[in-house]
């Protein structure tokens, strides 16, 4: 029942920029094929094709020895092809179980038969580890449910060759680990799956194979046995990348502190929260999803309504009630979630980039030179890949949004830089490119605080590591404590 | 996009439960404020309470309410509609000029073939109406308010023309014939009355337990998301234009045996109460989620606000349309938790 | 003789009156244009004030027209824009509604407010013998409607046993009528008589009252003499046997009188007043024209 | 210490000139068909091209052209104000209240001073009312479309009870001296046209060149990316509703010299002609992003039209405003392509 899948020679053109260039191999039924490639290298736009979401410009898509030509998805699916998007495709005014069956509803006669759906839905929640309500609006869902959500849905479609997008880049450990399971299962079931992410340690312990692509072109494929991460990577780069993290630098004890809160309270989610942070310092924040770290911070920008004791920022106490007093005092916040909260994703780079500096940089007009070349210079300096500097931010694929959003937070020049998972869906070309910016924001004398679900990047690059479990600080970790173990422990309560 | 939720409860057990509670006290906000006006009526004037005056209010409240359910489908896929009134007024004119024609002839049919044909002509015209709506927006991809605006001016134009400026009034006979449609009582119920309740209930259905009506919903939350469902967007939009131009034309068969006659005035301003009545009931005008039964209430609130004012002599009568800007206003700050 | 552009600028046809009006002038256009191969009549109609006014500009900038009917939307409004095209040379008549500066008009056409407000009072308290409930259906906030009311109002206060229950806003519009008369039905158990100022209202008023199937209501009185209320009254309606004569003619005989003075080189006497009559089953036959669409 | 990075910028020659091309060519659609409208005007009747003509049309678009200039500003923010023409006929109505009191009294001031102050009412009131509607939008989270519906109501309330339902008219005296703001013109050109050019540049420069100008695009675009931006959401969209409300006050006193009265139809539907308008100008009603130059292409394609239907009576009267729908309808078309 597995299919397979050749691409002859695939070619992909947006408008008169070409993304992919005539890409040529195959996927053998029944096996997990991992795939690989720097941000805008052209995964998610080669497998949009496979399941029917794109059209190619050119080349041919062989499925079971016949060529195919989709019209929509819908004739995809009807091959058992099921694709897990990278951006969430769901519609947040209904709730999960006419999300996974939109499109595809059961009925009785000419009505709905909401019985049967709900009670499906909950089955395939179920299957991924998500105990909601399925009548829960998508709306009123956090990222990682939203995305358990997507798989949920594809696992409804009776997937026969199914396509994941890196559905892990927003779950936690434990809710990964359910994934893998569930692959495996599916695996068993004779389903083929094709697997991207950027998280290499998956790619290693998960996959048959992997194929590599660069700049939309097909590289290489290898057995999963045969390559080790550092391979792995460095076929994606085309270049060595070792040294992922550079050397920690002392923060003497008299750097002044830069921020310093205590008892902060977000109804609902965070209880007494108390830490500083010292100028040079990197913080790292840990905890399972839901812990809380991410509405901290929102509270603590004005975001979301709070309570605090107190907050001191290089020693004076401060108020902030709304992002602005925070951005005026010196303290930035890069949102987890890019595109609903990072980026005018219908504004050009330009526009973004400078989005927060306007009132500084403007004289009293705006500096359109300026803001150009602004935008150069970020390029360049962040390594922001793409075709078009006009082109707006949609266009550009998800790491390259995420260093753009970086360098908009960073031109208000804060002194306090909290980072919420910054290395989401990045390559890890891009990784090792933001982990030295880290570095470097923390030389220049800034305090840097860092909100990951990947421990080894908490471990690589922090001085100490707070833990959150349920909204209350379960642990501060200093340098000699800072191993996957004993965070692991402390974010889960299994530390005695 | 839709804003993260800035509360939430912390249990997990408990919270379902609670959410539905919830979803379902969110939509009480317009009915609270009715029932506080039907108090407040009741004390300022006993007739309000009474039986026949309860009919009267929601017979006159049938048209704009039948329009309303229809224009609740446009606005949840995320479009609006502002001819409905001309395209009222339209429907009513070319009814009127047909009918009375048929009456003519030499060997005219009987007065009730004719209405039955009349009937039938107002349906396929508000049909005909709705298609062209859906066809400018989904295949001309202009937007809907600007399709509208445009056919607004060209519907009531062509019933100014087709009038001379002056009135269409239907044939006596025919009146005579027709009119029991508006005025009689089945169950000593009003048939618009009937008729409306019918409308909202298929509305409901057909909203929230079809298909088609999910997808509507879903284009209106997300028409990227629902294109990639592989819905077909444009025949959903199509429809939703059609199944209002059909409320249109239901409410217009109900509106000629009153007056008997339709005029370049008839069905000014509708299209702003149709669409009031949809907004205070609680559906947004950014789409993707709305209420039939919010809708009802809206249309019925804005009746009875017209409807006590006239029972009553406390404020000057320059002042009335004041005091429904407050009302609806208030009712709308009563339901804004939700968003 | 000279060739005469006559401008005509009218209200949009938006009610069965305004109909009549411009029914009227279009029948006036046929007829003169026919007859007089030198003029020219360009007939205009405008939904609002502004409208209006940019109307009397274009005529006069681009249509050159040499001689202007109007009936204004707003009198108070239009006195600035009419008087600037009167100082460039345009003879000017102004119809129904003065405006606020007479130097800014040659001519004054006029129905009679006053009376359209008097006469239906007289004949009420009259068929009532002095004693009795009305309730009153106004048009549209407007002057015209005031006029009416306060004629109406002052006449009614001669007779104190005569009782105005409310006047609340019909708009000048059937359906709005319809509810109004409707709610003063459930309201007032004693209704002896109505006054709707408008026959378009009348037709509402009747059909609340018939659908309430209520006895006490004597008489509906309109106004303004439509084809259907005076055949009403020629028929021997129960409820309508009387109206006051206001007819949207006034701008046919306007524009004849304008057209036929200024290819002869003459000019209007000041002010015509075309006087409202009492219509009642004796002279109804004089107001009735089947072919208008009023 | 500062961390945004000054390495030389990557310097493709070539791309900003082709891309600014492209940027110009997008907005021509409105552009198009203003010029094909007035060449047809030309041929219908050879009076349409005069230099006086053209004066008197971009007189009259004035009052709606700086109404949608404002209007384009809360359309972007993605917010709408449907009460622009009853806060127009109310101010109107204020104004001319407060100057004839101000000129009855014993010692009154000179007819200038008057005039000057008020001018100065007008736009107080105009910045009032524009706060209030900020307010219930940003504090009382109300949908903007019932906000101003609702006010709509009020205002208009307010003026006929003013007017005690007549009109309102400006002191004979003093309208000879306010007169000329109308009527008058400085080097050949009206100034109200003047006034118009002033205001739209400022709107341009504003929405494009200052960094509130960007806000309004950033909220409209969207709000929630916004507010993480450290961008005084609520703030923007309060001084967009203001900015509309001077707007509407610079229209009046436009507006008052030249018909000297305000009455309780006053400005009735001018919401609906700026915000076509705004749209035939290229701004989508969903928000994000306008042009101001297209709004005033659009509103003076409004008015062109109209204008040329007055110059010509090829057309029954009765089918005026049906030309304007399928025009206004048919320049949507030709700009579709945009979004
Ligand atoms: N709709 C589009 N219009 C224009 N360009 C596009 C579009 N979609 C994708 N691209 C471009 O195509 C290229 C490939 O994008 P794609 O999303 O396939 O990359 P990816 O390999 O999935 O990257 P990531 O790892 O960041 O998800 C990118 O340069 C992107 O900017
Ligand atoms: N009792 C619960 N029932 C259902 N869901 C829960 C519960 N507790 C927590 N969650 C989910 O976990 C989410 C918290 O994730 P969120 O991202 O907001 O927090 P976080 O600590 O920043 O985690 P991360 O940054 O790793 O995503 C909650 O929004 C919630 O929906
Ligand atoms: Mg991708
Ligand atoms: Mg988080």
């Amino acid at each position: 029942m597995s299919l397979a899948v050749r691409f002859q020679h695939i070619v992909k053109e947006f408008g008169p920029v070409r993304v992919l260039h005539g890409v040529d191999f195959a996927l053998e039924p029944g096996r997990v094929v991992g795939l690989l490639g720097e941000n805008g290298a052209g995964k998610s736009t080669l497998m949009k094709i496979l399941a029917g979401y794109e059209r190619p410009s050119g080349g041919q898509l062989v499925i079971d020895g016949a060529e195919r030509r989709f019209a929509s998805a819908r004739d995809a699916e009807a091959l058992g092809i099921v694709l897990i998007h990278q951006e969430f495709n769901l519609a947040e005014h209904l709730t999960i179980a006419q999300n996974i069956f939109l499109g595809h509803e059961r009925t009785r006669g000419w009505l709905l038969d909401r019985a049967a759906m709900r009670q499906q839905a909950s089955r395939h929640l179920e299957q991924v580890g998500l105990d909601v309500d399925p009548d829960t609006r998508v709306a009123d869902l956090i990222v990682a449910e939203k995305q358990l959500v997507e798989i949920a849905k594809a696992l409804a479609r009776n997937a026969r060759l199914l396509i994941m997008d890196e559905p892990t880049a927003s779950l936690s450990p434990g809710e990964t680990a359910k994934l893998f399971a569930l692959m495996a299962r599916l695996k068993a079931d004779g389903v083929t799956i094709v697997y991207i992410s950027h998280k290499l340690d998956e790619m290693e312990a998960h996959t048959d194979e992997v194929v590599v692509l660069r700049d939309g072109k097909f590289v290489t494929r290898a057995a999963t046995k045969d390559v080790n991460r550092q391979r792995m990577a460095n076929l994606m780069v085309g270049r060595d990348v070792s040294d992922m993290f550079q050397p920690k630098r002392l923060v003497t004890a008299d750097a002044q502190v830069a921020l310093r809160v205590a008892g902060l309270t977000v109804p609902g989610w965070v209880q007494d929260l108390d830490f500083d942070v010292r100028a040079g310092e990197i913080l790292g924040f840990a905890g399972l999803v839901g812990a809380g770290r991410t509405e901290a911070f929102e509270g603590l920008f004005g975001l979301r309504p709070k309570r605090a004791d107190r907050i001191e920022v290089a020693g004076q106490p401060v108020r902030i009630r709304a992002p602005r007093d925070a951005m005026l005092h010196g303290l930035a916040y890069l949102s987890e979630d890019r595109k609903g909260k990072g980026l005018h994703l219908d504004m050009t780079l330009a526009q973004n980039l400078t989005m927060m500096t306007l009132e500084r940089d403007a004289h009293p007009w705006l500096d359109v030179k300026g803001g150009r070349a602004a935008l150069d210079a970020a390029i360049a300096d962040f390594g922001i890949r793409l075709r078009d500097p006009q082109c707006t931010a949609r266009a550009l694929s998800g790491g390259n949004q995420q260093k753009l959003a970086l360098a908009k937070y960073l031109r208000t020049n804060p002194r306090v830089i909290v980072l919420d998972e910054p290395t989401r869906g990045v390559d890890v070309g891009a990784k090792r490119d933001i982990y030295a910016l880290i570095h470097r924001l923390a030389a220049e004398g800034r305090a840097v605080i860092v909100i990951s679900s990947e421990l080894i990047e908490l471990i690589g690059l922090a001085h100490r590591v707070a833990v959150l479990r349920g909204g209350r600080k379960q642990a501060m970790l200093g340098p000699d404590q800072l191993t996957e173990e004993t965070l692991i422990a402390h974010a889960t309560d299994t530390h005695h | 996009m839709q804003p993260t939720p800035t509360t939430k409860p912390l249990t997990p057990a408990a919270w379902p439960a609670v959410a539905r509670l919830l979803t379902h006290t969110k939509g009480l906000g317009p009915v609270i404020a009715l029932v506080l006006l039907c108090v407040a009526g009741a004390l300022m004037n006993p007739d309000f309470a009474t039986f026949d005056n309860l009919m009267n209010v929601l017979t006159r409240t049938a048209f704009i309410g039948i329009i309303a359910v229809g224009m609740t489908f446009v606005i949840v896929s995320g479009g609006i509609d502002l001819s409905v009134g001309s395209m009222a007024a339209l429907i009513a004119g070319v009814m009127i000029v047909a009918m009375n024609a048929l009456a003519t002839g030499a060997n005219a049919p009987s007065a009730l073939a004719i209405v039955v044909l009349g009937i039938a002509l107002a349906l396929a015209f508000g049909a005909a109406f709705g298609i062209a709506h859906g066809f400018l927006v989904t295949h001309g991809r202009i937007e809907p308010f600007i399709v509208t605006l445009g056919t607004l001016g060209i519907f009531r134009a062509v019933l100014t023309w087709l009038s001379d400026g002056g009135a269409l009034t239907l044939d006596f006979n025919l009146s005579e014939t027709y009119g029991p449609v508006y005025y009689q009582s089945v169950l000593g119920v009003p048939i618009p009355v009937w008729v409306f309740a019918l409308v909202a209930v298929a509305g409901a259905v057909i909203l929230n337990r079809t298909p088609f009506g999910q997808h509507v919903q879903a284009i209106g939350s997300n028409e990227q998301v629902a294109r990639y469902a592989a819905i077909r967007v444009d025949r959903v939009k199509m429809l939703t234009y059609l199944l209002l131009g059909v409320c249109v034309a239901v409410a217009t068969i109900l509106y000629v045996p009153r007056l008997g006659s339709a005029t370049p005035t008839t069905g000014i301003l509708w299209e702003l109460e149709a669409i009031a009545a949809v907004v205070v009931g609680g559906t947004s005008l950014k789409g993707g989620a709305g209420r039939i039964m919010g809708t009802v209430v809206g249309a019925i609130l804005l009746s009875v606000i017209g409807n006590l004012l006239n029972l009553t002599s406390i404020i000057s009568v320059y002042l009335n349309a004041a005091v429904q800007g407050v009302v609806i206003i208030t009712v709308a700050y009563l339901q804004r938790g939700r968003r | 003789a000279e060739k005469v552009t006559l401008g005509v600028a009218i209200p949009t046809a938006t009610h069965g009156f305004t109909g009549g009006i411009v029914w009227w002038a279009n029948q006036a256009k046929k007829e003169l244009e026919a007859a007089n191969p030198s003029l020219k009549v360009i007939v205009k109609t405008a939904a609002s004030t502004p409208e209006q006014a940019n109307q009397v500009q274009d005529l006069l900038a681009v249509n050159k027209m040499n001689a202007l009917v109007i009936l204004p939307l707003e009198s108070a409004s239009l006195t600035q824009p009419v008087a600037q095209v009167k100082n460039k040379g345009v003879y000017v008549t102004v119809v129904d509604r003065g405006l606020t500066n007479p130097g800014a008009q040659n001519a004054y056409v006029a129905g009679d407010n006053t009376a359209f407000g008097r006469l239906p009072a007289e004949y009420l308290a009259k068929r009532l013998n002095g004693k009795g409930n009305l309730v009153v259906l106004r048009g549209m906030p407007s002057t015209i409607d005031n006029e009416r009311v306060n004629a109406f109002n002052a006449e009614i206060k001669k007779h104190p046993d005569i009782k105005v229950l409310d006047a609340k806003y019909g708009n000048w519009n059937r359906d709005d009528a319809f509810k109004v008369m409707q709610d003063y039905l459930t309201r007032f158990k004693q209704i002896d008589a109505v006054w709707a100022a408008d026959d378009d209202m009348a037709i509402g008023a009747l059909k609340a009252i018939e659908q309430a199937k209520r006895t006490d209501i004597r008489e509906v009185f309109g106004g303004a003499g439509a084809k259907f209320a005076v055949k009403k009254v020629l028929d021997g309606d129960k409820l309508v046997q009387a109206n006051v004569s206001y007819s949207p003619k006034f701008i046919y005989d306007a524009i004849k009188m304008t057209a036929n003075a200024r290819l002869k080189g003459e000019a209007l006497p000041a002010r015509t007043i075309i006087p409202s009559v009492l219509i009642t089953r004796a002279n109804a036959k004089d107001f009735y024209f089947p072919d208008s669409p009023y």
